[in-house]
């Protein structure tokens, strides 16, 4: 461990301002950080911190995402071999769909991180570890056999005008991983809507079409069970299917504290009163708690709108927030089926107003403050 | 300490002359085997109040008139390999994103009271911009929202920083966000650059 | 620019000024009028002509075929109908037919055959579909697949021609179906739309027959 | 002959002055309706700086805006008219936009701030000027859009056929509005960035 620890600092020292090379010192040192745990030492102010940080964080949403991501890929492997009709055993349909993932986030971290190491060397800052997370999710809402370019593309896409435009991690106001899946929405729309890209290699005779879309299009009778849709056996994304995993996952998160259950809980809620309302009136053929099944509600909820940069960040207008995206997502869903999967949308429209939420709620506590000192004086 | 006790002393005193008797080094290094069995007389930090507050001394320093503690903490800023993915069972958190928390007994030591020999002074990760997660709020007691205050601190807006109430607050009441933030940001300095420019403008 | 202007002369100026380009305007207007309306005419002769399987025809030609093959007619309902001769000779009617897609309006002209029972070709035309999804109704290999359909079932009743997605409504014949654009639902329901609610017109009018 | 330059590039009425980004935004999917837009303010934006430059002293302060948008207005319908009858084609794209050249902030910009306190002829160029590099930046935009978005330039095929059986696809995006507005921002931190770095 000496050694490492040795080496690296040598390296570093040779990288130093003013030597030849120092234009390598930020990816050296984004390297060095992610071998090493920092030598830094406090200075001032409180002696002790945290043992968390963003490293950590970060990594516990990963963990948190694996079961679902476990489990997609054994799903694409699954779905792939029902439709073509042959018996596959667990480990080659899990084979299969990790095969299937594998290069998508080889793709995508090289593009993404690629794109950050540029910016951080031109700018001189950190590469910040908010793109690991980004790009592990961005294979996950993506079709499996979207074609690699395409990935790229988005990813790149999103990178530089989700993020870098806007300063780097940190200072975004659009989610990422969303933002890509978005442009590959609207601008190759052929390969992520319609029925034939969510099975992968699927025979032509099978209808791939998910569970959400064949509601969007009033064909509710051949809805599978309400069991496979929390299980997950159906077409869809890698991480969206199984509702039970993504609830694991939401568990950790909760439970970390790296997530803010503020956020999923008033999701959820807004779904399901949107949901409800609109069976109620009619206009969708089904109950509101079966929208919570369908499509990437629920991964959306749990890991899209709890994203800590682009959430609001005052306490009482995370409800808000997470209020709205349930109820627009469903609103979406319901009215304008072009777009069956409102999430998306709901999520990164609401990542623009979260700002403004912030500062009605800022305000609201200035005025409640500025009360009680009038009150104090009387 | 190997004995933590009450000492009474003159305004001035060497600190090297309080802490003659008190064998720190064989203390921690005993206590601390564990994780650094390096541990030199050097890399004990020494801080004259409390380790959320406390001004850093040197061995050789003088108490000062308004200080009435002295701490010991182990320096930090040993290095792991791949110290984010382990799962930390001796880190200390508020969170629980490491597993130290199946295991809380190590955080009081109630033979001897000295609760602090788990903490040492790592920064425990690099700076980064501010992250929005709940931890502020949690550990903030007053009707204030800590973040919104010290964004107005940077941006030196003194117009916001009053309403949002910079009045109420001072830096000493940020130290546990500070503790807490996992961006590391230096939330007492900001404040005391904020009240220190109200100072200036007022 | 500190000079004053008395009220008078701002009136006199202003009504000056807008008699002046009111004449330009309408001079300008009247001059290029028919310039304007032969490109109108030509573009809809060249859909027309298309749909009846002319093929891309040479602007310059376009609009000295179109006469020679087509005679106005106008339906009961007063809709836009035109009597035509077929690329392969045989006759025809041609429906102006109007709707709504996902984003706005929708329109085009179906070329039937004499009876006014079988499809020989159509032509669509949109102000905002999505590009490569709902656009795509422009594209031959749509309008191709709507050639030779019939718009009554076997027991010889009106149900113009489904858009329709593949594998679904397998009750409705095989004549009388289109598949729809996948991923563009809501414009194919549109343009389904738009073949009943125009056809139907002129169906129900003995004296099209 | 520099002061006349500017609006080219170092103050670009849409990089710089941010004016007439809306029809920038709408008339940028294909490079002949770019073209022809910006040949069309150019000519508007020149006529309409001449026509007030010449008329200037006359004009009674109180109406002046009366006056220049009538002028605007009349070249635009003549614009208009004239689009119709000869390109037929390019002006059912251009649709409204031709119309709307009227409230452009360019033209209107231009005439107050430049032909009501100039001699007619510098009024001219200037207006020139501004639409060029109106034009300029419509013309970079459309570039991208068409290329990527359609695969083709001036309604010719570019990508070879090639390119799509290997599994390349047009950009449907690049065909929305949402990314002529990405495209313009581009354009202006590439710009900015550029000025910065000179200082």
């Amino acid at each position: 461990m000496d050694f490492f620890t040795n080496l690296s600092d040598k390296i570093g020292k040779k990288l130093e301002k003013g030597r030849p090379f120092h234009f390598l010192y930020s990816t050296y040192d984004a390297i060095d950080s992610f071998l090493l745990t920092p030598k830094e030492i406090t200075t001032n102010g409180s002696h002790i911190r945290d043992a968390v940080d963003m490293k950590r964080i970060m990594i516990t949403v990963m963990i948190a995402l694996f079961p679902a991501l476990l489990f997609g890929m054994w799903n694409v492997g699954h779905q792939h071999f029902l439709s073509i009709g042959e018996d596959a055993t667990i480990w080659q349909s899990f084979g299969y769909g990790f095969l299937k993932w594998l290069p998508l986030v080889i793709v995508t971290y090289g593009s993404g991180l690629l794109v950050e190491a540029i910016f951080a060397q031109v700018r001189g800052h950190q590469i910040a570890e908010g793109f690991f997370v980004t790009g592990f999710l961005i294979p996950m809402i993506m079709p499996p056999d979207v074609p690699l370019w395409i990935v790229s593309v988005a990813t790149i896409f999103a990178v530089l005008f989700g993020k870098e435009v806007f300063g780097g991690t940190g200072y975004n106001f659009l989610n990422p991983a969303l933002l890509a899946r978005a442009f590959v929405f609207f601008a190759y729309p052929s390969v992520i809507s319609g029925d034939a890209v969510w099975i992968s290699q699927s025979a032509d005779v099978i209808s791939g079409a998910t569970p959400l879309s064949l509601v969007m299009n009033g064909s509710t009778s051949v809805l599978p069970s309400n069991w496979s849709l929390f299980i997950g056996t159906i077409p869809g994304s890698f991480g969206e299917t199984s509702k039970i995993a993504i609830l694991l996952g939401a568990i950790l998160l909760i439970y970390t504290q790296v997530a803010s259950w503020k956020i999923m809980i008033s999701v959820i809620i807004g779904g399901l009163l949107t949901g409800t309302i609109f069976h109620a009136t009619g206009a969708c053929p089904i109950l509101g708690w079966q929208h919570l099944l369908l499509g990437g509600f629920l991964f959306g909820a749990v890991f899209m709108a709890t994203d800590p940069v682009t959430a609001t960040h005052t306490q009482s207008g995370k409800y808000i927030y997470g209020f709205l995206i349930g109820a627009i997502a469903i609103v979406i869903r319901v009215l304008n089926k072009g777009y069956p999967e409102g999430m998306m949308l709901a999520i990164l429209l609401m990542n623009i107003f979260a700002p403004l939420i912030d500062y009605c709620v800022i305000q609201l506590n200035i005025r409640h403050r500025k009360k009680r000192i009038l009150r104090k004086k009387n | 300490m190997e004995q933590p006790g009450y000492i009474s002393t003159i305004y001035g005193a060497d600190l090297s002359e309080i802490l003659k008797n008190n064998n720190v080094v064989s203390h921690f290094s005993r206590r601390h085997r564990r994780h650094d069995a390096t541990l030199r007389a050097e890399n004990i930090r020494y801080i004259a109040g409390n380790v959320l507050t406390g001004k850093q001394m040197t061995q050789f320093n003088a108490t000062h008139f308004y200080d009435s503690q002295v701490t010991a903490i182990a320096e930090g800023g040993e290095r792991k390999i791949i110290g984010w993915l382990l799962p930390g069972l001796r880190k200390w958190s508020f969170s629980h994103t490491y597993l130290s928390w199946l295991y809380p007994s190590q955080f009081t030591n109630k033979e001897n009271n000295s609760n602090f020999l788990i903490y040492n002074t790592s920064l425990n990760g690099g700076r980064r911009t501010f992250m929005m997660t709940d931890v502020y709020d949690k550990v903030f007691p007053f009707s204030i929202i800590p973040l919104s205050l010290l964004k107005a601190c940077l941006t030196q807006d003194i117009e916001q920083m009053e309403e949002l109430g910079i009045y109420e607050v001072d830096d000493e009441d940020f130290a546990l966000c500070e503790v807490v933030c996992p961006s590391k940001m230096e939330c007492q300095q900001i404040i005391r650059d904020g009240l220190f420019l109200l100072y200036h403008n007022a | 620019m500190s000079k004053t202007f008395s009220n008078t002369y701002i009136l006199l100026y202003i009504t000056g000024l807008v008699i002046i380009i009111a004449v330009l305007l309408s001079a300008v207007s009247l001059g290029l009028k028919p310039q304007r309306e032969a490109n109108r005419q030509c573009e809809k002769a060249r859909q027309i002509l298309k749909a009846a399987g002319y093929g891309d025809v040479d602007k310059s030609e376009a609009n000295a075929l179109f006469a020679e093959v087509t005679r106005p007619e106008k339906s009961k309902t007063g809709r836009e109908m035109y009597a035509i001769q077929c690329a392969d000779g045989s006759q025809g009617h041609v429906v102006y037919v109007n709707g709504k897609g996902l984003w706005g309006a929708i329109w085009g002209y179906v070329v039937l055959n004499e009876d006014n029972t079988t499809i020989k070709g159509v032509a669509f035309s949109h102000k905002s579909e999505t590009p490569g999804l709902g656009a795509k109704i422009t594209e031959d290999d749509f309008s191709s697949s709507f050639i030779g359909k019939k718009l009554y079932d076997e027991n010889g009743n009106f149900v113009s021609v489904k858009v329709i997605a593949k594998g679904k409504g397998n009750s409705i014949g095989l004549e009388n179906r289109v598949d729809a654009i996948s991923g563009a639902t809501l414009t194919s329901r549109g343009v389904d739309e738009m073949m009943y609610n125009s056809l139907i017109e002129i169906m129900n009018n003995p004296n099209n027959q | 002959m520099k002061k006349y330059l500017g609006p080219l590039s170092k103050d670009n009425p849409i990089l710089v002055q941010i004016l007439g980004v809306c029809s920038a935004l709408a008339v940028t999917a294909q490079l002949k309706p770019a073209v022809v837009m910006a040949l069309s303010v150019t000519i508007v934006c020149a006529c309409a700086n001449f026509i007030i430059s010449l008329i200037r002293n006359t004009i009674p302060p109180r109406v002046r805006i009366i006056v220049q948008l009538l002028i605007v207005s009349a070249l635009v319908i003549v614009v208009d008219q004239v689009l119709q009858a000869v390109v037929y084609d390019v002006s059912k794209m251009l649709s409204v936009f031709v119309g709307l050249i009227i409230t452009n902030c360019i033209i209107m910009g231009r005439l107050e701030a430049f032909a009501m306190s100039h001699k007619p002829l510098p009024s001219l160029i200037d207006g020139l000027m501004n639409g060029l590099g109106y034009g300029l930046v419509l013309v970079i935009v459309a570039i991208f859009r068409e290329l990527l978005g359609s695969g083709t330039l001036w309604n010719h095929p570019v990508i070879p056929q090639s390119f799509y059986e290997a599994g390349y696809l047009n950009n449907g995006l690049m065909i929305l509005p949402p990314m002529a507005l990405i495209l313009v921002g581009s354009l202006i931190w590439i710009k900015n960035s550029k000025k910065s770095s000179v200082k």
